[in-house]
């Protein structure tokens, strides 16, 4: 959506008072069963998570106090690395997707470190080194376009809606919800004072709730302490942890249902769900390996290219709005069949032509394309401006050449390039055997030289140039 | 109804946090009296005190690992300010009539002359000794780490005694650590690094002593006493904005 | 032709056949020829290819990073003697009408190719999916053509496929494109998402590099502006004779200041500027009036029946419209049909990347509504734009652009931790050309 | 926390137009204490940095610093080409301790005669550990800022120092918040200008080129990433446009108060709130009171594409009691009433 479009759109939602869908089509496919949601609390610039809120959706969660989040001894975080272990083993035994939901990208980043330190951690236990490795694995498959295991939920909604305020302010999943809510009279107002104290996963620390400040100084004073004093001091840490571990929870279950309320269909995502299982499942039974070779850092490479190619062609399909931004620049074909070639009805050969309005158009000749919301592809043969200043696609149709409701002129029918980006995993391969010098060479080889002609270079091309 | 058992809750605090105080107190006294030597210590001026591990350790240690060793050997807490007066009033007291036989001084740059203050030195030893050439930060650095590791080993083979023997093993792991050597949780290999060390010092002594000895002659003849123990005083440093004719040169 | 052009045009043969002959018959696998606008990239590699095939009795392969190039390469090398010249392109493809029956084309990758010594020319990614039939060898002597805009990721594909590779392409041109974020890469010890010229100089810095050092497109006022701005590093000169670049119009002006451009552009000002008054409209995703100011200025040199001296009347085949956006391209597109000249063509700078004509007329990146992002800014872009023409550029914009570059403050957040910051190589390269047209009185307000 | 060193001029950079900035700098005391005495109530937000930050800051630095820095050794030593254990440091802090003033223009000294040092050929340190650099102004109030990078390292390639900063917080590959690259590579830019301004009082003919160094933390303890190498011509252009505007809000503030307290003048003076105030300003949620009834209030884009109209006029528009004015306003008015009819339609279906 262009500036000028979200700015109006603003402007509604704030004289509505609430937030605005900006989608027709969900970008999100339906949770599966194995769903689960985490929220942390980590110590700011140490990345260290303090307190951590797990479980499914559904129930209130299991919740982890850490007192000495900074020392090595990390058996407090077992709870959670076997909750984690046991949903990813229950995905598996059930071979089926699975979701984590997330309140905002802090959370993702919080638990990506957690991973970083734990994952190949020789003095941890077997289990925490486990914990460290599906960190990792859900952080690296949430940078892919398109991936459906991570469910963000401030950006889910600033994906879908736009609302009152600077867009700057909706990173604020608390505030965002403040205009979902219809108790809230005045959401500009109520989400701005919300905006006081942080939504990003760490504790607040403002004059009038001075949390990170006063667990600093509890935890330096049960250091030195002992006995049922200590036990009060580290009471009193467990419940401020708690209560805001626990309000992070909140925000991420508000801000799902809030999304999952808004009703937007999820289909044509069959494709993303597909290719995230398998990455994650195959990351999962195999472990996390980063990638450093170069072909591995290829693959990695055109997996998020593909991956970006089909989640916005996905959207294309399935989101009428975003259709209709696209053919303002050409990105999609709206038109009239003008015209039917094929011999025997229902058959190949069968080329058609288009007559569409739209002078821009993004499609060039021998690109593959589909019609949307059919199973009819085709390659595209000619493009030709129309006496009225619109354009002629003309196309010999390569599949779906029996559905003759669009396949018959005067039928309105909308093309988009078709998502043929793929990630040539036999060729890497290849490229892993060949190991060229160029790429896995510390060293320039020098090669035999060959015997030179002897002539100027210039002089042979001319004379090889035909009269 | 609250409020009392509010009450209750502080009275019984508080009389827990009497009895501990009482224990700690009693704890105290009883290591106090076993170990005497450092309860004088205690009492000494931190000048003789730097004067002595500076002598022990027979190079010119910084203020950071003096204070950092202090703390488990004798029990004393030396804030960072603490070697800034200690600095002065080494100078005032030499500049006053009474001479003493020893005076706690500091480096100097092998170029300039100049003071380099954080790290400690004796007046009767030999100019070379003081000296800061390119490389000699690295020999200082591994000198010291060199002198604390032998410290904790000695303690441990009860040879010397510490206030808080455990503590000082850290002190000397982390000079180890920040050397550069392997470090395991709980392990304090003591022969091993202090032979790594020495290794590592090997490479450079030669050439750094070397330097320091030449430009220790250049010093001598340039310096009056004063400044070979407290470095040239230092030129004035002129700042922008003095006048209203000046121009910034990024201009 | 003065004594200082063929003293130029003599280093650039030497340049040339120093290239050719170190690459084919040297000690070295991968050389590389930096090529500035219109300075005979293709010709070098026209050369390259007629010299190995011939006596050496090389089986050279031609590798472009898209299709496009494919087919105007496989159309120059046919004006060559050579014992083999075939070409080989993605199944789904069909041949442009121009080559049909000239060459031998291949629907895919077929066991009787690439048999004894001769040429033939495909693209990066067909060559990828028949490397089951290949293998190191395959090929004496790899050319890879417009290599600059080819990702070291996609060339990892067919690198081990000749033991000796050229690389030839215009290191001021667009990089390549990349919809994924590649932060993480930048880091790393190989920066695959670079082109695959920078990402060999990366690794292996000394990799012989031949700089072409003329251009036989751009006129000399052209030229130094470019050099100057976008090839910091490619010192290059003009070998173009203005004489043999003359515009005159039958027709005298009358529009004040479109017609003033023109006729700087005819008295030898090869880049001039023409400014609507005001910023563009904040509400349209294409500044309309802009657009239709462009067509207009199309139209007036038609209308005035621009003639190349010596050389033809210019057509609408001979102008063409460039603008980064793809909607606003489409505005100019209205108002040149508007105007009845739909046949002059319309694109984006990706899309005239590569190709040259007597006139252009681009619209300034800069002229938009509210500050300029990285796209505006970038480099590359803005190098193409202002290097098409044979004759002259017209460019279009706002007055306000004047301010926008006045006014900028660099964000210094465009480019991930460790990069090369382009997008403030860009701005620079704007402020430059911008305050040299200014002070070279080249710009004409409306 | 005070506005004052290259804070003063990354802020300054980031919004150069902002008068009430400008008045921060010149003004003695916390940010804090600023915005309460403009105010007149306490400040009720989160302000300064937390104890968690700068124990790790702290911590980061010592790692780095210790054992004649060798882990800044081990960090550049692939990058110049040398064995870690052949680069020569020098700490200024172990020269001259101390972060007042004085214990400042001491490093200063120090660091000039390295720097002249290193013009002359002489041998010189690889890494200097705390220089101290000044960036000169103009005579008056503030006439210079105090410049401290964490580093200065040799760089064999330019033949001159460059300047570097530890950075505590984690980067996992090389992923930096866009705001903190900003910030940082502004930092850079200001130490660069500096440096400049020293060599230049050295032999004006020496050019340093425009880049510096970033040592991030790896998230496993606190060992640094290898360097990142930053492009900062633009950074060090920006602070200089700081730079300027902080002069021109130095003559307005010195016009204006006539010898009373710059906090004292803020009322005539005009902010320029930015979206990016809200995140790096006390005095943010002030200056954005006045725009609170534009169209700006609904953020920086929102301003550009509207212009400077009013929410209510916005209103009116959408809802017909005002007449557009001219083509902008009558599309705005069309558009947001098409826009409004098709969600009240979804709403209604």
């Amino acid at each position: 959506m262009n500036a000028f479009d979200d700015t109006l759109h603003r402007a509604l939602a704030r004289a509505r008072r609430r937030a605005l869908p900006v989608r027709t089509s969900s970008s999100l496919s339906p949770d599966p069963d194995v769903t689960i949601g985490i929220a942390t609390i980590k110590i700011v610039t140490e990345e260290q998570i303090q307190a951590v809120a797990f479980g499914t959706l559904d129930r209130a969660p299991t919740v982890i106090v850490r007192l000495d989040p900074i020392g090595r001894d990390v058996s407090d975080l077992l709870p959670f690395a076997r909750f984690l272990n046991a949903t990813v083993q229950r995905s598996i035994v059930a071979d089926a997707p699975m979701r984590v939901w997330l309140p905002h990208d802090v959370t993702l980043e919080a638990l990506d470190v957690l991973g970083h330190r734990y994952w190949r951690n020789q003095t941890a236990s077997a289990e925490i080194v486990r914990m460290g490795e599906l960190c990792r694995v859900i952080a690296h498959e949430a940078t892919i376009p398109g991936q459906q295991l991570v469910a963000d939920a401030t950006a889910q909604l600033q994906g879908h809606v736009v609302t009152g305020m600077a867009p700057i302010e909706e990173g604020h999943l608390h505030a965002i919800l403040a205009w979902f809510d219809p108790a809230v009279a005045d959401p500009l107002f109520e989400a701005r004072e919300r905006i006081r104290l942080p939504a990003s996963g760490i504790l607040p620390n403002t004059p009038d709730h001075p949390h990170d400040d006063r667990v600093d100084r509890l935890r330096k004073e049960a250091k030195s302490a002992s006995g049922a004093y200590r036990q009060r001091l580290e009471a009193q840490i467990d419940a401020i942890l708690r209560n805001w571990v626990q309000h992070e929870w909140d925000l991420m279950v508000a801000g799902r249902r809030a999304f999952l309320d808004l009703g937007l269909p999820s289909a044509g995502l069959d494709g993303l769900v597909k290719d995230s299982t398998k990455r994650v499942a195959y990351a999962l039974t195999n472990g996390f390996f980063p990638a450093r070779q170069p072909d591995h850092l290829a693959a990695q490479l055109s997996v998020m290219e593909a991956g970006q190619e089909k989640a916005d062609h996905a959207a294309l399909e399935s989101d009428p709005l975003l259709r209709a931004q696209a053919m303002r620049a050409g990105a999609v074909v709206a038109g009239t069949v003008s015209a039917v070639r094929q011999p025997r009805p229902k058959f190949y050969p069968c080329d058609i032509d288009v007559d569409s309005s739209q002078s821009v158009v993004r499609l060039r000749l021998d690109d593959k394309v589909s019609i949307v919301g059919t199973n009819v592809t085709g390659v595209v043969r000619g493009l030709d401006t129309t006496p009225t200043g619109g354009t002629r696609v003309s196309l010999e149709i390569t599949g779906g050449v029996r559905t003759q409701s669009v396949l018959s002129v005067g039928a309105g029918v909308e093309l988009v390039r078709s998502a043929f980006a793929f990630v040539n995993l036999r060729a890497l391969g290849v490229v892993r055997e060949q190991q060229s010098w160029i790429f896995y060479g510390d060293t320039a080889p020098t090669i035999a030289a060959r015997p030179s002609t002897g002539q100027s270079a210039l002089a042979i091309a001319t004379a090889a140039r035909r009269p | 109804m609250d409020e009392s058992i509010d009450i209750d809750r502080l009275r019984s605090e508080e009389a827990e946090l009497q009895r501990k105080l009482d224990e700690l107190r009693a704890t105290r006294i009883a290591l106090e009296q076993k170990v005497k030597p450092q309860s004088r210590d205690k009492a000494r001026p931190l000048r003789d005190l730097v004067l002595d591990l500076v002598q022990d350790a027979g190079a010119p240690l910084n203020s950071l690992l003096l204070a950092s060793v202090i703390r488990p050997l004798q029990g004393r807490t030396i804030p960072a300010t603490r070697f800034g007066t200690l600095s002065n009033d080494e100078a005032k007291s030499f500049d006053s009539s009474r001479a003493r036989p020893v005076y706690l001084c500091h480096c100097l740059t092998h170029d300039q002359g100049q003071a380099v203050k954080r790290f400690w030195a004796r007046s009767d030893w030999p100019l070379p000794e003081r000296v800061m050439g390119p490389m000699t930060g690295r020999i200082l650095f591994l000198q010291g780490a060199a002198w604390t590791i032998n410290l904790a080993r000695l303690v441990e083979a009860g040879e010397l005694v510490a206030d808080n023997p455990e503590v000082l093993k850290y002190v000397a792991a982390d000079q180890a650590r920040d050397a550069g050597l392997s470090v395991k949780r709980g392990e304090f290999p003591y022969e091993a690094w202090l032979a790594t060390i020495a290794d590592a010092i090997d490479r450079h002594i030669g050439e750094d002593r070397a330097l320091r000895e030449t430009a220790a002659v250049v010093l001598a003849s340039r310096l009056d006493d004063r400044e070979r123990l407290f470095g040239t005083r230092k030129g004035l440093v002129s700042l922008p904005g003095s006048t209203p004719s000046w121009r910034s040169a990024i201009e | 032709m003065t004594a200082t052009r063929q003293a130029r045009l003599d280093h650039a043969d030497r340049v040339l056949d120093e290239a050719i002959e170190r690459s084919l018959f040297g000690t070295d696998p991968v050389s590389i020829a930096k090529s500035p606008p219109g300075a005979g990239k293709t010709f070098l590699v026209e050369c390259a290819a007629a010299v190995a095939a011939g006596a050496p009795g090389m089986r050279v392969v031609i590798v472009t990073p898209g299709v496009s190039q494919l087919y105007d390469i496989a159309e120059r090398l046919l004006a060559y003697r050579l014992p083999r010249i075939e070409l080989a392109h993605a199944t789904h493809r069909v041949l442009p009408p121009s080559l049909v029956g000239r060459i031998a084309a291949s629907s895919g990758w077929s066991t009787g190719l690439n048999v004894g010594p001769g040429v033939i020319v495909t693209n990066v990614h067909l060559l990828a999916s028949y490397l089951h039939q290949l293998g190191p060898g395959s090929f004496d002597l790899m050319i890879v053509d417009e290599a600059y805009q080819l990702a070291a990721s996609d060339f990892m594909l067919v690198a081990h496929l000749a033991s000796r590779v050229l690389m030839v392409g215009d290191p001021g041109q667009l990089d390549p494109v990349h919809s994924a974020d590649t932060t993480n890469l930048e880091a790393g010890a190989h920066k695959i998402h670079w082109s695959a010229p920078a990402y060999v100089l990366d690794r292996f810095p000394a990799t012989p590099v031949f700089g072409l050092p003329v251009t036989r497109r751009l006129l000399p006022d052209t030229s130094d502006l470019v050099q100057a701005s976008f090839y910091p590093d490619l010192p290059f000169q003009s070998v173009v004779d203005p004489a043999e670049r003359r515009l005159e119009f039958r027709l005298p002006g009358l529009v004040p200041g479109i017609d003033h451009a023109l006729d700087a552009v005819a008295a030898g000002k090869s880049l001039v500027v023409v400014t609507l008054p005001g910023a563009p409209p904040p509400h349209q995703e294409a500044d309309l009036d802009l657009a239709g100011l462009m067509a207009e200025i199309a139209d007036r040199f038609l209308v005035r029946q621009a003639q190349w001296m010596g050389n033809r009347a210019l057509t609408e085949s001979d102008i063409g419209c460039i603008d980064p956006h793809v909607i606003a391209g489409g505005a100019i597109g209205d108002g040149l049909r508007q105007r009845g000249r739909g046949a002059i063509r319309v694109d984006t700078v990706e899309r005239w990347q590569g190709l040259q004509l007597p006139i252009s007329i681009v619209r300034h990146p800069l002229s938009r509504p509210s500050t300029p992002t990285g796209f505006d800014l970038e480099a590359g872009r803005w190098c193409v734009a202002l290097s098409r023409h044979q004759i002259g550029c017209v460019i279009v914009a706002r007055a306000s652009v004047g301010d926008t570059i006045r006014d900028y403050v660099h964000g210094c957040d465009t480019v991930a931790a460790g990069a090369r910051d382009s997008t403030w190589r860009g701005f620079e390269a704007h402020r430059t050309i911008w305050n040299t047209l200014v002070a070279q009185d080249r710009v004409f307000a409306l | 926390m005070s506005v004052k060193g290259s804070t003063a001029l990354v802020r300054l950079a980031g919004n150069p137009d902002c008068e009430i900035l400008g008045a921060m700098v010149l003004q003695e005391g916390s940010e804090k204490r600023f915005f309460e005495r403009v105010v007149g109530e306490p400040y009720d937000r989160e302000f300064g940095e937390r104890q968690s930050s700068k124990r790790r800051g702290a911590q980061f630095e010592r790692n780095a610093y210790a054992g004649d820095g060798r882990l800044l050794r081990e960090a550049f030593a692939p990058m110049l080409g040398r064995d870690a254990d052949a680069l020569t440091v020098r700490n200024l802090i172990d020269d001259y301790p101390g972060s007042k003033d004085d214990a400042r223009v001491a490093r200063l000294r120090i660091t000039r005669g390295i720097l002249r040092d290193s013009v002359a050929g002489r041998a010189v340190p690889d890494i200097i550990i705390q220089p101290q650099l000044l960036l000169p102004t103009r005579p008056g109030p503030k006439p210079y800022f105090f410049i401290a990078p964490d580093l200065l390292v040799w760089s064999p390639l330019a033949g001159t120092y460059l300047p570097g900063d530890l950075k505590s917080f984690i980067v996992r590959e090389n992923e930096v918040a866009a705001s903190d690259l900003a910030r940082v590579r502004l930092q850079l830019g200001a130490q660069l200008l500096a440096l400049r301004h020293e060599y230049d009082q050295i032999d004006q003919s020496i050019v340093v080129p425009p880049s510096g160094m970033l040592l991030f933390s790896k998230p496993n303890g606190l060992a640094p990433h290898a360097p990142r190498v930053e492009d900062i011509g633009g950074a060090i252009e920006a602070v200089r446009i700081g730079i300027a505007a902080f002069l021109r809000h130095r003559q307005k503030v010195n016009d204006l108060r006539a010898g009373a307290e710059p906090y004292t003048v803020v009322a005539d003076l005009e902010p320029h709130f930015e979206d990016a105030c809200l995140s790096s300003c006390v005095m943010a949620k002030w200056c954005r009171q006045r725009v609170a009834e534009h169209v700006a209030d609904m953020g920086d884009v929102a301003g550009n594409v509207l212009g400077d109209m009013t929410m209510q006029r916005l209103l009116d528009l959408m809802s017909g009691s005002a007449a557009p004015s001219d083509d902008h306003e009558a599309i705005i008015a069309e558009q947001l009433r098409a826009l409004a009819d098709q969600h009240d339609e979804e709403q209604a279906a």
